[in-house]
């Protein structure tokens, strides 16, 4: 396909100019810096020394790092789709015309406004056993009640799933609203004459309309998974031991506490390779797609 | 079934139109039940910020407070330490808004073109330059912020207002163009066909046919970006320079003291005051989540 | 604005800023001007050292008194202090394992400003009379005051279930079970040898026991902070604690008073060690000549006598000269002075000997160790062994 | 074809619909028999649109009701009242296939799954869209998607057919087969058929009986026969038939030689019409007649000036005056009439048509 | 009427446009002159409006050239073409009232207010949805939505209007009212107008010359009368008029008595037929007779078997064999006919088409 460079096309690629610029020096270029750090190393400055792969033989020899990524599996399965679905409930269900509906949203989308480190710290308090559900129950009376799931080694990251699901799935519910209004009335007549109940209507026919804003949603909640830490530092601190590390918090552990930059960019590097691996079949599939469409 | 009608038609008396229905009841079972859970945490922020500290160290954290008690609240506002001033959180209020208004403007704005351009201004590497856009938002940006602390002291912008919205734009940039380009991919390609063959050129058919349409994303945007910009304190610690530090700044320094005494009473409301203005936000973008963004438009 | 200083640091609690106004106050006084940017948690260094990098450093940092600026020191972004030094005689009035510290090749490039004793013990005096305990004297002796205490009811030792807190349990154990030649043989010399002997054995031992104890008696330590372990003590729910001396802070805040509501003891055990840490002062190049001066002011100011007394009173740490008066502290602080004086009764906290990754690295193993159910003394011993070998 | 059993199918009592202070449907009645095709003709923005949507139970009415056989469904759901409609907007699912888009209603309905094929399949090829099947809707033509549309509906055994301009954007062949084979579904259904058109062709030859709509209102509802011959106002006189019927207003004049009809340029005797009421002398009246009824004919008594000539292969049509009087006609296309020409013309009494000025009313 | 200047406006060369695998244009070739009205009639599907969006810039071209005066215009942007267009989906600004919808244009060229507000107000009362102005796209009938549509390109003033059937949802008076004022649009500014319609009479009234599309190529391109009357191929013969044309396949059989066409049911002279080549003794022929040149005649010598009559009010159509042939013809509503019944009929020799049964050209 030919593309001259014509007025408003012209216009249109002196406009993304700057965004390209930027995505090259700082998505790419400064990231490549960083990549090559991680062959280096560098501890609390960057510097030259090259030491080849040992970082990410280091890397690979420790367990908590294994044990993070692990972590990030779980909770990034769980994570991701308890959001989708929570947030598309909550979406679907304020889109019913309700009243009150600023209220509502308000309270579902309130978790991302304030600070996790002070949330965060009220359910630690309420799941902590001898603070929070547990103590109240077996103070009502249930003596034999236990619910330890966050100083429990094998469950604690369920926790963390939990607050984080709390955090994130009002950001869902609002992508998901703004899909929802955006979906032609029309299309909700032709369901009804086809005598479509109404779930199956969402199943069928604005799920797959919704398409593009699940997209970012999961986009959304993958940055979460491998960028978020904040979340476990302020929940469990990676505890209980080294139950609830993830990547992110390895990588910034080691950066900014443990002045060992070179693990820390091979720890990214190796996060980022990962992303590029779930990235890169899209890519490829909407990059084939688009040449057969001309 | 739940009521899905389109109808602006005022209902006349007559009509007993389902007001009480089973579904209605359910579906406001559930968002009750959803907002219990959701709204679980911040009970306990708020009781705990209307607390006395002794009461805090004795009591059960979900008990009622024995005495009301809004001292934290004063405390968290205008006279917790942050350091050597004493003047609560609200020290940085405007310096946030400061940073707040134009970065939202500008990253906002700059999301929405590059989506815009990657819908209907494909180009050559349009679908690299996505991909790169996309990898960016997965990149820590403590990875980022040595190289970038280097640019932007070539180029005179570190420690400066500019400098710290340039960092806004650019973090924000991928989020921004990635909800913007999956928004304009939903929308029917024939109105941007018909604003070309009216003679608007590349601004015009963004600024005056798209945006309009673009009510529900952006105030995602909005969202997205009122609470990002508004809670980052560290960037703007680090390319903002002393003068235009955010209130966020007193925030972390009254919550997030390691080895000092802890007053939760006054963590929890100074948290919660500084997030009022996304909270505010939140509560009053419903308007703009309008219904049938794209209505009577085109046929098929 | 000739003697201008903008100073980074991470002490923004009311407590903590009272006491940086001290400093401030004194270098007002003096004749310059503080411009405070007090950053709370890991973001104050972060913040420094990304300022130091882009070329628009502040007039004064702030570091722990650890290894961790070296690299600063050698990239050449620091002021070297050897006029102040010498003016001062640092040499002989400062602690020798922190002047070993704030030199780097001879040359000193670091104020410190306090130190704090980062293994003490905490007690409940009520609980304990209660219960019928008495304060331990040895790990013997502790674990028959856990006895007596646990029938009682009372949470025999609370311990904040974070790493840096079980770390610090360990350390404890450390010191008090192989003593200080064991201790700098270990991280001074780096002799990974120790670790697989029978001493290292028994102080493995003793953390377990205690693992043991916290697991069995307080239920709510992973993921609880310091100050609200404290308040157990404070409030009786718990009768003991491992903590620093910041610790005391909490007490005093909750209207208590040392040797009459709580007891304290420097090194957990009688006799041990005594782990001391602190805070430092950098001052990096900014290119201005006037800077240095103030600089220097500031480096005179926070050292000068009075002004260190008055600092760490409020602080709640201990001068980190010798040389000053130290009839105004507190029981505990008296205590403690007492053991910074003299070499031989204490040693500084890992960071002044190891590189924060190998301290980081080896603090995942005892947390790792303290949270797991199928990890072994011997598992324990492996992995501290390898640590020790490969991290740097 | 007709199937008149007098049960009242599809009805609507008193119909008011409004949106906000827009009244689209007032008041409006209307009876439609089972099994009958009835064509729903009108201006555009008469509310046809909105008549069928209340009758899907799509659009809430304002006022009055809707009964199906001898219920009264106003309030109930699209679904319960056995209805398949194909929408002016067509409204095709876009992320489904076209296969997807004809399949669903009956997915929905647990149709089995080899007579979802067969349906689907059938659909298509009346439709001639078996070779787009695994299209999605933004990939075709107009007219294909339109036929998407229809098939939705096709496939559907439903008591009621809504049918909104279904053939609008379709070639004039295909609209002819599928004129046939919407015919021939009626026929084997039995279903009652209520069909929105522009297209005076289809409305003629489809519809048992035509309903003519003003501003929310029906005008007149009887057989395309009833409609087209005695139009019972202006409107519908003028709406129906193509061109539209010629007006001219004039008076009778009522002589003991019989009744004239007189306006200055045009005079003829209309005795054999039969009015409703005795035209009295005088009255004005505005006489209509189908360009079909003025005839070129040299034998004529009345001049007519060409003034320009439409070719539509099959006919001419006409247009000229009378006087002052404009006029238009239809002739064969082999009358070799030419503009600006002078020809004699005459009227077949048989086409007359007297409205009252003031009310529009058939006199 | 015609402004034939031989100025060739715009033209496709060799255009070729495909989606992915979908071959829809295939290297076609138009021509259409300075200030021509030109309609694209075809089969749904069969590439108009893609035709359309190439010209308008909106489709990129696989291959060949687009041509807009002397300039090579392929590459160029759509607003720099000089063209005004009706999308067939309407394509409004759901977000802009029909006021704003219709002056949107005008202020991207940055026209004056006044001259705006002059031009939606001609526009308006031109559609007749003058009181419509304030209401957003969403709160029109379908009509009333493509009246917005051509009202955006009636108010610009371009040298090429392209018109993507604008009329197919509008009531059959409106629709005339606006043919009309196309006309005169086209008139007054001597603009170029490709206009696709599957409406005949539009087509034949409004075309200076009719473009026939099939599958992509062009069939013919002539003025409605060649068209019509000498439809180069069976394709364009039976796609245009209706009903449409009777195909009946037969022989030639040239005797020294003349030469004759025959199919074992009918058989006539057709000595009067100018071919374009000889045609053999022999030679299998397909038979194209418009329903009108088949007429009931008394005198007539075929015997005809009326099966169904359909009434169009001002005709009737008649469908029924000669013996197992199957034709349609036209009378007059007038002419008794009733179904069942059995008719003589006679041929109109002047009407008739013979097309090559392979090739399906004219012969
Ligand atoms: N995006 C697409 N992908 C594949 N095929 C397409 C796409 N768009 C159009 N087509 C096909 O191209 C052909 C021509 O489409 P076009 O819209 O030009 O038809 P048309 O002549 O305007 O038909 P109609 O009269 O039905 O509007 C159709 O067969 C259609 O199915
Ligand atoms: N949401 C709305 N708000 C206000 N008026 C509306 C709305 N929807 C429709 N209308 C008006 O109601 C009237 C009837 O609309 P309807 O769609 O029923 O017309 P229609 O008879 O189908 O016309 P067409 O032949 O043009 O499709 C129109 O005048 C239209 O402008
Ligand atoms: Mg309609
Ligand atoms: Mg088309």
């Amino acid at each position: 396909m030919k593309y001259p460079l014509i007025s408003s096309r012209l216009a249109a690629r002196l406009t993304i100019l700057p965004f390209v610029v930027i995505a090259l020096t700082i998505f790419v270029g400064c990231v490549l810096w960083s990549v090559q750090l991680s062959f280096t190393s560098s501890k609390l400055l960057p510097n030259s020394d090259f030491v080849g792969l040992d970082q990410y033989i280091r890397l690979f020899n420790t367990t908590r790092w294994i044990v993070s990524l692990k972590n990030m599996v779980i909770f990034g399965v769980l994570f991701t789709s308890g959001s989708l679905i929570l947030g598309f409930l909550l979406a679907v269900f304020i889109d019913q015309k309700v009243r009150a509906e600023s209220f509502f949203r308000t309270v579902f989308l309130y978790p991302h406004a304030l600070s996790f480190v002070v949330t965060g710290l009220a359910w630690q308090w309420f799941l902590n056993p001898a603070l929070g559900l547990q103590e109240m129950v077996r103070v009502a009376g249930w003596e034999s009640f236990t619910f330890d799931w966050l100083v429990n080694r094998d469950f604690a990251i369920y926790t963390v799933v939990f607050a984080a699901i709390w955090q994130a799935s009002g950001l869902v519910m609002a992508l998901m609203l703004a899909g929802l209004r955006g979906v032609d009335p029309e299309i909700w007549k032709a369901t009804k004459i086809d005598g479509v109940p109404t779930w199956r209507v969402y199943l069928h026919v604005i799920i797959p309309i919704l398409g593009p804003v699940i997209f970012t949603s999961v986009i959304l909640l993958s940055l979460s998974v491998v960028k978020g830490y904040d979340i476990v530092v302020a929940m469990t601190g990676g505890g209980p031991g080294i139950a609830t590390e993830v990547p992110a918090k390895f990588v910034l552990d080691h950066l900014l506490q443990r002045a060992n930059i070179g693990l820390a960019m091979a720890g990214a590097t190796v996060m980022l390779l990962t992303v590029i691996a779930a990235l890169a079949p899209w890519l490829y599939v909407k990059h084939v797609k688009k040449g057969a469409n001309g | 079934m739940m009521t899905m009608t389109q109808s602006t038609s005022t209902p006349s008396l007559k009509k007993p139109r389902t007001i009480i229905s089973k579904e209605r009841i359910a579906i406001y079972l559930f968002l009750i039940i959803c907002s219990l859970f959701f709204l679980l945490p911040l009970y306990i922020v708020l009781i705990t910020s209307l607390k006395t500290m002794p009461e805090i160290r004795m009591g059960n954290i979900m008990s009622w407070p024995e005495t009301w008690n809004t001292d934290a609240w004063v405390k968290a506002w205008s006279t917790a330490c942050t350091g050597l001033q004493c003047e609560g959180v609200s020290v940085g209020f405007w310096n946030s808004i400061k940073i707040l208004i134009p970065s939202l403007f500008v990253s906002i704005l700059s999301g929405a073109i590059c989506g815009y351009v990657l819908s209907y201004w494909r180009f050559k590497g349009a679908e690299l330059f996505f991909g790169i856009i996309l990898f960016g938002a997965f990149i820590p940006y403590q990875a980022l912020i040595y190289p970038m602390i280097k640019i932007f002291a070539t180029f005179g912008l570190y420690g400066t207002l500019p400098g710290i919205i340039l960092v806004h734009t650019i973090f924000g940039l991928p989020i921004m163009t990635l909800i913007f380009r999956n928004y304009y991919s939903t929308l029917p390609s024939e109105i941007f066909k018909a604003a070309r063959v009216d003679g608007a050129g590349f601004f015009g058919v963004f600024f005056h046919v798209l945006l309009p349409m673009s009510t529900p994303i952006l105030i995602v945007a909005v969202i997205l970006q009122v609470t990002g910009i508004w809670n980052d304190f560290l960037l703007g610690l680090i390319f903002g320079g002393r003068e235009n530090m955010p209130m966020t700044v007193q925030l972390n320094n009254i919550v997030n003291t390691a080895r000092g005494a802890k007053e939760y009473n006054v963590n929890m409301a100074a948290t919660f005051l500084t997030a009022m203005v996304p909270l505010l936000v939140y509560f009053f973008s419903g308007r703009w989540f309008v219904r049938g963004i794209a209505a009577g438009a085109v046929k098929g | 604005d000739g003697k201008k200083a903008e100073v980074i640091h991470w002490w923004t609690s009311a407590s903590e800023a009272a006491a940086i106004k001290v400093f401030a106050d004194r270098f007002q006084e003096a004749g310059g001007e503080w411009v405070d940017n007090g950053i709370a948690g890991d973001a104050a260094k972060q913040t420094f050292t990304n300022r130091l990098l882009g070329g628009n450093p502040p007039q004064v940092g702030q570091f722990n008194v650890t290894r961790e600026f070296e690299e600063i020191v050698d990239a050449g972004l620091l002021n070297n202090l050897n006029a102040e030094a010498e003016a001062g005689n640092w040499a002989e009035v400062l602690p020798g394992i922190i002047n070993n510290v704030i030199k780097r090749d001879g040359n000193y490039y670091a104020v410190p400003v306090n130190i704090h004793g980062s293994n003490w013990l905490w007690y409940n005096k009520a609980a304990f009379e209660k219960a019928g305990a008495k304060p331990p004297t040895d790990w013997d002796s502790f674990f028959e005051a856990v006895d007596k205490l646990k029938a009682d009811g009372a949470v025999p030792l609370a311990v904040g279930g974070e790493a840096w807190q079980e770390r610090l349990t360990f350390n404890a154990v450390l010191l008090s079970v192989a003593g200080r030649d064991f201790y700098l043989k270990l991280f001074n010399d780096r002799d990974a040898e120790l670790i697989k002997s029978e001493k290292m054995g028994e102080v493995i031992d003793v953390y377990t026991r205690l693992r043991d104890l916290v697991r069995e008696t307080d239920k709510g330590s992973p993921g609880r902070s310091w100050n609200e372990t404290t308040s157990m003590v404070i409030t009786g729910k718990a009768a003991m604690q491992i903590m620093g001396d910041w610790a005391k802070g909490e007490f005093i805040s909750a209207g208590q008073k040392a040797g009459v509501d709580y007891g304290c003891i420097p090194a957990v055990i009688p006799q041990s060690p005594y782990m001391i840490s602190g805070d430092v002062f950098v001052f990096p190049k900014t290119g201005n000549e006037a800077d240095r001066e103030t600089q220097s002011l500031m480096v005179n100011v926070m050292l000068d006598k009075e002004t260190q007394v008055a600092f760490n009173n409020v602080k709640g740490s201990i001068p980190v000269r010798s040389d000053v008066d130290p009839s105004k502290l507190d029981p505990c602080g008296a205590q403690a002075i007492k053991l910074t004086s003299s070499d031989a009764t204490h040693v500084g906290s890992t960071g002044m000997y190891i590189t924060p990754d190998l301290a980081g690295a080896i603090q995942d193993i005892y947390t790792e160790y303290w949270n797991a159910s199928d990890m072994t003394k011997e598992d324990m011993v492996a992995r501290l062994v390898e640590t020790f070998e490969t991290v740097n | 074809m007709q199937n008149n059993t007098n049960t009242a199918h599809v009805s609507a009592k008193d119909l008011s619909v409004s949106f906000g202070k827009v009244d689209v449907l007032k008041k409006l009645n209307l009876e439609i028999n089972k099994g009958e095709f009835l064509v729903l003709l009108g201006a555009s923005g008469c509310g046809k649109s909105t008549l069928l949507n209340t009758f899907a139970g799509l659009q809430e009415a304002t006022d009055g009701d809707v009964w199906i056989d001898d219920r009264n469904v106003t309030f109930m759901e699209p679904k319960d009242r056995g209805i398949a409609m194909v929408f002016q907007s067509y409204a095709l699912y876009p992320k489904m296939t076209v296969r997807g888009n004809l399949s669903f209603g009956l997915k929905m309905n647990k149709t089995p799954k080899d007579k979802i094929n067969e349906l689907v399949a059938y659909a298509a090829r009346v439709l001639q869209i078996e070779n787009l099947l695994d299209r999605k809707p933004g990939e075709l033509s107009g007219g294909q998607r339109q036929r998407v549309a229809i098939g939705r509906a096709l496939v559907r055994k439903a008591d009621v057919f809504l049918f909104d301009e279904p053939l609008s954007n379709l070639d004039a062949k295909l609209r002819s087969e599928l004129r046939v084979e919407l015919k021939r579904l009626h026929e084997e259904l039995g279903a009652t058929m209520i069909y929105v058109t522009h297209d005076q062709v289809e409305a003629l030859t489809l519809a048992d009986r035509i309903a003519v709509m003003k501003a929310g209102v029906i005008q007149q509802l009887g057989t395309p026969d009833q409609i087209y011959k005695e139009p019972a106002t202006r409107y519908v006189a003028q709406f129906v038939g193509m061109p539209s019927m010629n007006f001219v207003t004039g008076k009778i004049i009522n002589t003991s030689g019989g009744t004239y009809f007189e306006n200055g340029d045009i005079k003829f005797s209309i005795d054999e019409y039969i009015s409703k009421q005795p035209l009295r002398d005088g009255q004005t009246v505005e006489l209509g007649i189908r360009p079909e009824h003025v005839v070129l004919d040299t034998d004529g008594s009345t001049t007519f000036n060409v003034d320009i000539i439409e070719k539509l292969g099959s006919e001419l049509i006409v247009w000229g005056k009378v006087g002052s009087t404009s006029l238009t006609l239809r002739a064969e296309p082999e009358s070799s009439v030419a503009s600006k020409e002078v020809r004699k013309i005459s009227f077949k009494i048989s086409g007359l048509n007297f409205f009252d000025p003031e009310t529009g009313l058939r006199l």
